[in-house]
């Protein structure tokens, strides 16, 4: 472990790039603790101040430090995308892993519900569940809603690699040796599929934010809990494009962007050390 | 015969396959009509030879539960293998009919280790025992290939030369002590070498401990060295089924005499090389009558017409319009 | 470039092109103003009703221009040839009409129209006015082509209002066109009326099918139409623009694509104040120009703990005003602790009388009986905030502050807050109080949604105010407030309740609706009045007066006004905020001549009826070439 | 020397990874001289991953990370002037692929676009090294080529996976072999096959070879192919040559003790004598032994054995072998 | 391929079953949003009365009561849900989804169809022009993954992702219509213009008007594309038959866009499929910054205002479009690769 991460700082800038990126947001996300502001209070320090070296990342025209909003920020949206993809991992590998292994019936009857997921709009079945939930709805809820959304393409991705894996002889030693499904699932497949699991949850996590951030936008997150969407929505509505206050939208854009391109980097660097390929020509088998 | 127990017996087994997808609806009958026995009492070779896409593989996946037959039967000690649901009744059949696959390289996951296998099927197959216990298994059924724990314990299938996993394959599959090994091609992917060391061990585990062998290939010259039965299939049909010996030294279907020249002789210059029309795939397995007859050197009208059913010739059965009741030369 | 044309055959020098604040029109080809749907679709203000559409008088929310035939600069007989004239007991009004009218297909307006207007709502009961007639007006006679008599079914001094335009009213239909289209008077409610036929000064040109923009064109007989007692219209063209997001509209201006921003943010018209071609109702702070409109915070009077006066009095005195009016309008806003919007003659009729009587106010607190809520330094406070950012624009001089902030609002008193929730029972436990029942106190605050910025960020300054004060407030922009607000489910609404004339002192344009009469209980579904379900004994007496009063009295108009700001500033059923500022921005580029605090001769926002007159006092600055 | 046609000297080559800070190099080509003549039918064997299709590959000029050459030369003679395979530009090469060196891949079976028809697979490979010819003329000749290889020219319009496996295999012959190329090197081109598909693939490549008359380097690890077809084997172990000679003096005599083994343990029709087989496992390529490299399974193995590698040299019997034992 | 055996036994079979899936998949999804709004405690006509009292229309308490009962009636929203559901279904049958509300008294569906050409002309484009470029780039990224520019790209694609959209379509529009002012603000074409698809003049000003939404739009699509792409082709170089095209010499061109790319199209190819099906559901925030008058706006406002017909509208031509593009690339897959049997 210690090896493969030493291994990976040294040979790949990618994972460089991307632990950066991790720390950051990690020691943001615990900073969030240390705040010596409420994440939303107004007039805490002096409005429309510019970055500088008391405001890193200047203050909003409400008085609020953005750095430290954006600790919270962070924090939020970390959380939010985080309960998202893990939530709709879960039901991916159960659906995608069991309907690909078993077939028959029982992978038809899954595919059907998966395919009906698959073709939900999102946007509007999203929007419409906001309102129905209105002033229930917190994060946690919507990350809820977002994961039932959102499992379904990356199950059937999922079910296609155990399609594949299921034809691989392997496979059929697994059953002869007597392995219950549950074992083959995730004792043989599961390495194989992990790549994909990988990628999908980064995806998934970009996604998730992302749709937060365009219902932040519309104003229809709960606007009163700092996530990314949420300081994004607060600029908006403060012109802060136009009216000169460009760090008040900077900040949360650059963050995101250096957090997620992190994040990515950093996916490419470790998808790329599980990859069975990469594994096995690290084991010093030719792949 | 009828005193002795039939340990597997095939009866008209049938599995036809849809030719290419949804733009034809060819159908092709990958094993059909085919029957044979094996007898519990007798432990046996039975080599099954045919050229590539002859319904080999189909055969022994039928045997294996893998694909379902279109009709037909196949029981295992009078019960039909089809037949057999549930994880108990599964085990039970998987604990006296293991496979070896073809490729020693692919039967065990690269990513895990090749002991984990066969602890797998140590404890599977014998729930109840301590971990220990399985271990001695696993050991002795290693050392009855050749190998021991120590040689192939904790380490990944590529650290392991072919014939080292091909034996831990055979050494996985005899742990329940089953009563058939059904081998599906298992040397081909290995050279000369190895080869006759895995041919070796199958001659040995018929012999100490009475196990069957199914052994599936296209090369002649292994099987007529450890075998003690031959079928000849030929697109889906046994061509050909008897004592191995007299079949290979005297091969009546014209298609086995085919077979028969075609093996390379390792003497310089010592086989003639053929450089016909190729063989084809599929087509033939299309064709009316006797599936053989466009490549048959002796082909007669009839053949072109009526399949030949199966009649005995000597010792020996065999499917020609040659030898059958309307040509008895 | 004024030679661009905006659309074929319209170059953009003759061109005065306009925002309409509305958001895109659902169905663009509707003119039919009359059906209820129309409400909501917002198919009025791309000058349908500025200038397409007439009907009796107009009362300019400002101080207004002078004009023929009328001393008072605010009140404009438009289709009326004089002010409305009711008989002894009020239950008839004579209206006499102007003569030398036209629609714009050369037909004269009369009588007729007006008489054909009203019975055909009257039998359409989903239609504008429809029921009002219905009930209200027992008959008309037209004695003659000039003359209208409405008999009224019962005692009616304010039947006038219905065809009185501050911002709306009844406009009256062409008899002619629609009683070719429609077979019978129902058909109404699913007329077109495409293209419009218009008894204003502009005709409509073209639109957009996606109802983004509407082109009106100046009639060549303009002058035949009522905008003629002030002159003529500048501009030959006037374009509305619809749907724009607020950055955009920045944008547009820069590029001087949009003569009128409607309104945009205080931050918007901060960075576009700094253009020299830009001007707005004040050059520089406070910028924008207050509505005759009130935002008030406003409780469920019938609801717990709200029902009572203590709680509210709390509410208010728990506010720092400062700080909600710096996150609202950055500080540029007019403060009112009336029930009456601090603007147009306000300030003459009810501000500055009302002074001496909010000084002297005072409140039982529980400890303390005679506690003063009224704070004067308020407007001094906020100048003193605003300053360093905005220098010399902001005034030194109290008076002069007081004129554009505020004279005054209620103390930010958290002690006084505390009693007075003692005093209604309630008890702190650490930092968040406890009603009665031993339940947290929270709060779910209706807040203004995201279309607004400016309100929605007023609403959740106000919530934080709160929950820092130990009533946990959570500021909620749901699509469904309104209807919750109809039925009466909700705690605290943010909201408009109060609007005025602007330029005439008579109440009854909005209290009536806070009658008893319509006091509905909570969960029955309101009927669009007295939404926060006061009911005042008191109040009605007063509204009832007003009912019988003459409305040319401007005198007791503004008297029985001081008693309802005096009744409502002690019982305090709302709470008060200050006027809706409509930050409106014009670029002087191709016009000049827009009014402004110093010639504030019209509203500056486009989407109002009165906005017309702007156009006769433009001028233009860059004629195209021929 | 004149009738050489290719030639590799001291040829020592590696695949060499570098992975998340782990090096590895495995040592699969270790001085191999070869000289391998026109006109000739040239036969490698040895057992799996010995380094056979490495080999094969720096022959064809075809080397890229992560094998890497270390030492030696792989030299073309069949131009005016010798041409160093490992120092001809790219360009340079690709003038001679195809036209002078053609190689049939390992795995015929997958080396077919899947998603490309046959005819086009030809322009592809072909064209660009015939543009003497029009397209027409292109078809033409492929059409014909196709004919003497015995496959319709309907074969042309079909996918890889509509084709039998001897149909695939032609196919590659026939795409390697429609430049009549001075050298065909074919890595294990019948192994997948069937033995009666086998004995009618070989039968044609040994026709091709007498029509165009050129040389043809075979691998393959069945030692029947090898002793029906080639004019001449050499036998590697473990990425060294261990013996070569003329395929009737190996199948004869063989020197070495690994090639004895060999011939020793193939099988035959009629023939049921008890075949060994070799004990161990072969030499990890990372991590060879010292000495000669195949001391730890060689029945025979003495002290020098252990320490000293063996050269190449020829030997009584009429082959050249590497064993100390061996006279 | 020949389709000479298109309408075999097997085929029709498999159609059949396919096609039937795709219905039911359809009717669940219908279903599903049928319910959603309807769970909501508010509905259309409530909303609606209060946007009338908003929009300060002085209305009369009768006229609310006429109006709401009147609304009620059009709208079938008397009965339980399950008459309603039942209704619902004989009326679409019929092609009437109702009016809609806030456009009263214009049937949504006549709505849909004035904004489908705008939707579908700008996403379609778009998203077929970021699905070339995208799989473009991400071949050449993946093929020749050492190259400097091709880490850059790929770079450039992962930074703008995470970008809310929001804030860089108005980058875009700051960028190029105020900075340097190259494109139009307002509107979908010139103001002025009928919407004559056919007249070349119209189209041009509509390519004008759009062109920043739909480079927007493909810069921010181009991204995952491009990193799917490489993810497969860098699976797809190691395979036999590139190595030996490679060994060949055959063009590098041919080898990247015949050998590597076409084998990696297939999911690709599905990606696609979903996205276009995506599609009738709109750019919301796209249409909005640039005000175009497109599904993304008209279904946003639809949910807004509870527009039960509308919201049908619109999640019907979704639903129906994401299953029918699915089923349609499925029913094409043997055409993209050949190995591919349909059973
Ligand atoms: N799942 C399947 N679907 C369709 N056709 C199949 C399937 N499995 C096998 N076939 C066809 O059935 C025929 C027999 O195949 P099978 O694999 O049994 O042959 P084989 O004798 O094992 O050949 P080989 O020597 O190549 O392994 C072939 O033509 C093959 O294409
Ligand atoms: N790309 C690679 N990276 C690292 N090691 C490799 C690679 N390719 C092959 N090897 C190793 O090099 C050795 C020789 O491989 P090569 O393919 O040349 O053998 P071969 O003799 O052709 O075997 P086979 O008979 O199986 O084809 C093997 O041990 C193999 O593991
Ligand atoms: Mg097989
Ligand atoms: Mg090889």
């Amino acid at each position: 472990m210690i090896n493969a991460f030493t291994g990976l700082w040294k040979t790949s800038g990618y994972f460089r790039f991307g632990i950066v990126a991790v720390v950051f947001a990690v020691v943001m996300v615990v900073l969030s603790f240390f705040s010596p502001y409420k994440p939303m209070e107004s007039y805490a320090v002096a409005a429309d101040a510019p970055p500088s070296l008391e405001n890193w990342f200047g203050t909003t025209s409400r008085g609020q430090d953005l750095f430290w909003q954006m600790t919270f920020a962070l924090r939020n949206s970390l959380a939010f995308g985080i309960i998202t993809a893990l939530l709709s991992r879960i039901i991916a590998i159960f659906v995608g892993m069991y309907s690909g292994y078993k077939g028959g019936w029982f992978d038809k009857v899954l595919m059907s519900v998966n395919d009906s997921f698959v073709i939900m709009p999102v946007l509007p079945i999203l929007l419409l569940l906001n309102f129905l939930l209105r002033d229930q709805m917190n994060w946690f809820y919507m990350s809820l809603m977002m994961a039932l959304l959102g499992w379904a393409w990356d199950a059937r991705l999922i079910r296609s690699q155990v399609l594949s894996l299921k034809e691989r002889v392997f496979s059929e030693t697994a059953v002869f040796c007597g392995m219950p499904t549950r074992k083959i699932i995730f004792r043989e497949h599961m390495p194989y599929v992990l790549p994909v699991l990988f990628s999908t949850t980064i995806n998934n996590l970009l996604w998730s934010i992302g749709m937060e951030v365009t219902l932040s936008i519309l104003g229809l997150t709960n606007l009163n809990n700092p996530t990314i969407g949420v300081v994004i929505f607060w600029a908006n509505q403060h012109q802060a494009m136009i009216s000169g206050s460009w760090w008040w939208v900077a900040a949360p854009v650059i963050v995101t962007v250096f957090v997620f391109t992190g994040f990515y980097l950093l996916s490419v660097s470790i998808n790329e050390f599980i990859d069975p390929r990469t594994r096995l020509r690290m084991k010093g088998g030719a792949a | 015969m009828s005193e002795t127990i039939e340990l597997l017996s095939v009866q008209n087994a049938k599995k036809s396959f849809r030719l290419g997808g949804i733009l034809s609806n060819k159908e092709i009958i990958a094993v059909n009509e085919v029957s044979f026995s094996l007898f519990a009492d007798k432990p046996d070779i039975l080599s099954i030879i045919g050229e590539s896409g002859s319904g080999k593989s189909t055969l022994s996946r039928l045997i294996l539960r893998l694909l379902l037959p279109d009709s037909g039967s196949i029981k295992l000690e009078g019960t039909d293998v089809h037949a057999m649901k549930g994880r108990k009744q599964e085990l039970d059949y998987m604990r006296r009919v293991q496979p070896i696959f073809q490729n020693p390289f692919e039967t065990f996951n690269p990513l895990n280790r090749v002991d984990e296998f066969l602890m797998a099927t140590a404890t599977n197959y014998f729930p109840g025992e301590k971990p220990a216990q399985a271990k001695e298994r696993v050991e002795k059924a290693l050392q009855a290939v050749g190998l021991s724990l120590a040689e192939v314990g904790e380490r990944y299938p590529h650290e392991l030369s072919g014939g080292q996993l091909q034996r831990a394959s055979v050494a996985r599959a005899i742990i329940p002590n089953p009563k058939i090994l059904v081998a599906d091609e298992p040397v081909s992917m290995v050279d000369a070498s190895l080869r006759m060391s895995i041919v070796n061990l199958f001659q040995e585990l018929k012999n100490t401990m009475g196990t069957s062998i199914i052994y599936i290939t296209h090369d002649l010259a292994t099987a007529y060295y450890i075998s003690d039965r031959i079928a000849i299939i030929h697109k889906g049909y046994f061509v050909e089924q008897g004592d191995t010996e007299a079949i290979l030294s005297k091969p009546k279907h014209p298609y086995t005499k085919l077979l028969v020249e075609s093996t390379l002789d390792p003497r310089p210059g010592a086989t003639s090389l053929a450089d016909g029309e190729v063989s084809t795939g599929d087509e033939e397995y299309l064709a009316v009558g006797c599936k053989f007859a466009a490549r048959c050197p002796r082909a007669m009208d009839i053949c072109r017409k009526v399949q030949p059913a199966e009649t005995i010739v000597g010792n020996w059965k065999v499917r020609c319009h040659l030898y059958g009741e309307n040509n008895a030369s | 470039d004024p030679n661009k044309e905006v659309i074929p055959g319209v170059k953009r020098g003759d061109t005065i092109i306009v925002e309409d604040p509305t958001g895109a029109i659902t169905n663009p080809d509707s003119f039919n103003i009359w059906t209820c749907w129309a409400g909501g679709n917002g198919g009025w203000s791309h000058g349908l009703q500025q200038l397409g559409l007439d009907t009796l008088w107009l009362i300019d929310p400002d101080s207004g221009l002078p004009h023929k035939g009328e001393k008072d600069n605010t009140w404009h007989n438009s289709l009326a040839a004089d002010r409305p004239a009711y008989n002894k007991d009020f239950t008839v009004m004579t209206v006499k009409l102007k003569k030398g009218l036209y629609w714009s297909d050369n037909v004269e307006f009369t009588a007729a129209d007006v008489k054909y207007t009203v019975e055909t709502l009257a039998q359409n009961p989903t239609a504008l006015f429809g029921p009002q007639f219905k009930t209200d007006v027992k008959s008309m006679t037209t004695p003659d082509k000039y003359t209208i008599v409405f008999n009224l079914s019962a005692p009616n001094s304010r039947f006038h209002r219905n065809f009185t335009v501050r911002w709306n009213a009844c406009w009256i239909m062409p008899k002619h066109r629609f009683e070719k289209d429609l077979k019978s008077a129902t058909d109404l409610m699913t007329y077109n009326f495409n293209p419009p036929l218009s008894l204003g000064p502009y005709t409509l040109k073209d639109y957009d099918k996606n109802g983004r923009w509407y082109m009106w064109e100046r009639r060549a007989d303009w002058a035949k139409t009522s905008i003629n007692d002030f002159g003529k219209p500048v501009p030959t063209y006037v374009m509305y623009q619809l749907d724009l997001p607020n950055d955009k509209k920045v944008i547009a201006q820069t590029n001087h694509d949009l003569d009128m921003i409607h309104e945009v943010t205080p931050e918007g018209i901060i960075s576009l104040a700094k253009n020299k071609w830009e001007t707005n109702w004040f050059q520089g702070f406070p910028f924008g120009h207050p509505d005759p409109t009130l935002i008030a915070i406003l409780p469920n009077n019938a609801r717990a703990p709200f029902d009572n006066k203590d709680v509210r009095w709390a509410l208010a005195l728990s506010l720092d005003i400062t700080k909600v009016a710096l996150a609202s309008y950055k500080g540029a806003v007019t403060l009112s602790p009336l029930h009456y919007p601090p603007t147009g003659t306000s300030k003459k009729y009810y501000f500055d009388p009302m002074q001496g009587f909010l000084k002297d106010l005072s409140i039982d607190t529980g400890t303390n009986k005679a506690y003063k809520p009224y704070d004067t330094t308020i407007a001094a406070k906020i100048g003193d905030m605003v300053r360093p950012q905005f220098g010399d624009a902001v005034p030194k001089d109290a008076t002069r502050l007081a004129a554009m902030l505020g004279q005054g609002w209620w103390k930010y008193d958290p002690k006084a807050a505390s009693d007075l929730l003692i005093k209604a029972g309630m008890t702190k436990k650490g930092d968040q109080w406890y009603k009665k029942n031993g339940e947290q106190f929270k709060i779910t605050l209706f807040n203004w949604g995201t279309g607004n910025p400016t309100l929605q960020r007023l609403g959740t300054m106000v919530a934080e105010l709160w929950t820092a004060f130990g009533i946990e407030t959570t500021a909620l922009s749901a699509q469904d407030n309104g209807t919750r607000y109809g039925l009466g489910d909700f705690d605290v609404n943010m909201g408009w309740n109060i609007e005025s004339w602007g330029g005439n002192p008579d109440i009854s344009f909005f209290a009536d609706s806070m009658h008893s009469r319509f006091y509905t209980p909570v969960g029955e579904v309101h009927n669009g009045r007295n939404q926060v379900r006061y009911k005042s004994a008191e109040l009605d007496n007063i509204l009832d007066k007003v009912n019988v009063s003459d409305f040319n009295d401007v005198g007791k108009s503004a008297a029985l006004g001081l008693e309802f700001l005096k009744l409502t500033a002690k019982d305090m059923p709302t709470i008060p905020l200050m006027s809706y500022n409509v930050m409106s921005s014009q670029d002087n580029t191709y016009w000049t001549g827009y009014p402004n605090f110093d010639k504030p001769y019209a509203n500056p926002v486009t989407n109002w009826a009165n906005s017309r007159y702007i156009f006769t006092q433009l001028k233009q600055m860059l004629p195209p070439t021929k | 020397m004149s009738d050489l046609i290719l030639q590799t000297k001291g040829l020592r080559a590696s695949y060499i990874t570098h992975l998340y800070g782990i090096d590895r190099e495995v040592k699969v080509v270790d001085g191999v001289d070869l000289s391998i003549k026109k006109n000739e039918f040239f036969g490698i064997a040895g057992e799996s991953g010995c380094g056979k299709t490495t080999l094969l590959k720096l022959i064809a000029g075809f080397c890229k990370p992560p094998l890497q050459v270390q030492a030696g030369s792989v030299e073309f003679l069949g131009l005016k002037e010798p041409m160093s395979l490992f120092e001809a530009t790219e360009a340079e090469l690709y003038k001679i692929r195809w036209r002078n060196i053609s190689y049939i891949m390992q795995g015929s079976m997958n080396v077919l676009n899947p998603v490309r028809k046959i005819f086009k697979s030809f322009e592809d490979f072909a064209y660009p090294h015939m543009q003497e010819l029009t397209p027409a003329g292109f078809k033409q000749r492929v059409i014909e080529h196709l004919g003497n290889l015995r496959l319709s020219k309907d074969v042309l319009e079909t996918y890889p996976h509509e084709l039998s496996g001897g149909m695939r295999q032609r196919v590659t012959i026939g795409l390697a072999t429609l430049c009549s190329p001075e050298i065909i090197i074919a890595d294990e081109p019948t192994t997948a096959l069937d033995v009666v598909v086998q004995r009618e693939t070989l039968g044609l490549i040994k026709r091709i070879q007498k029509e165009l008359a050129n040389t043809i380097i075979l691998v393959t690890h069945d030692l029947a192919v090898h002793a029906n077809v080639s004019d001449r084997i050499a036998i590697m172990y473990a990425g060294t040559i261990v013996e070569e000679g003329k395929t009737t003096d190996i199948f004869d005599r063989p020197a070495h003790p690994y090639t004895q083994h060999l011939i020793r343990s193939l099988p035959r029709l009629g023939d049921k004598e008890k075949k060994g087989y070799l004990k161990g496992a072969p030499p990890n390529l990372a991590d060879p032994p010292p000495g000669c490299r195949f001391h730890p399974r060689c029945p025979l193995a003495v002290d020098r054995c252990r320490v000293e590698v063996p050269k190449l040299e020829l030997k009584k019997s009429g082959t050249m072998a590497a064993c100390f034992l061996a006279e | 391929m020949t389709f000479k055996h298109v309408f075999n036994k097997n085929f029709g079979k498999y159609l059949l079953g396919r096609v039937g899936q795709t219905i039911m998949v359809i009717i669940i999804g219908i279903t599903i949003t049928f319910i959603i709004p309807r769970l909501a405690p508010t509905n259309p006509v409530e909303l609606k009365i209060q946007q009338m009292m908003v929009s300060g229309a002085n209305i009369h308490p009768e006229a609310i009561k006429a109006f709401r009962e009147a609304m009620n009636d059009i709208y079938g929203l008397k009965g339980t849900l399950f008459e309603q559901y039942v209704n619902f279904w004989s009326r679409l049958s019929r092609g009437d989804l109702g009016p809609s509300i806030f456009s009263f008294p214009r049937p949504a569906t006549d709505i849909i169809m004035k904004a489908m050409p705008w939707t579908i002309g700008l996403l379609l484009s778009t998203s077929v022009i970021s699905w070339i470029f995208g799989n473009l780039l991400g071949g050449l990224a993946g093929y020749q993954s050492n190259r400097r520019w091709t880490k850059w790209a790929e770079l450039a694609a992962n930074s703008i992702r995470p970008i809310p959209y929001y804030i860089f379509a108005f980058i875009l529009l700051i960028l190029f219509c105020f900075v340097w002012p190259l494109f139009p603000t307002m509107g979908a074409y010139d103001p002025g213009m009928d919407e004559e698809w056919m007249n070349p003049v119209f189209l041009l000003s509509v390519l004008h008007h759009t062109f920043l939404p739909a480079l927007s739009l493909v810069l921010t699509g181009l991204g995952a594309w491009l990193l799917g792409m490489r993810a497969l082709v860098s699976n797809i170089i190691s395979e036999d038959y590139v190595q030996y095209a490679e060994v060949a010499g055959v063009k590098k061109k041919t080898i990247l866009y015949q050998y590597v790319m076409r084998n990696a199209m297939l999911p690709q190819i599905t990606g696609l499929g979903m996205s276009l099906g995506g599609i009738f559901s709109g750019a919301l925030i796209t249409e909005y910054v640039y005000g175009i008058p497109g599904m993304g706006q008209l279904s946003y406002r639809a949910i807004v205002g509870f527009d039960y017909s509308l919201i049908m509208g619109v999640s019907i031509f979704s639903i129906v479009g994401v299953s029918v593009a699915v089923l349609i690339v499925d029913l094409l897959y043997p055409i993209f690769d050949p190995r591919v049997r349909l059973n």
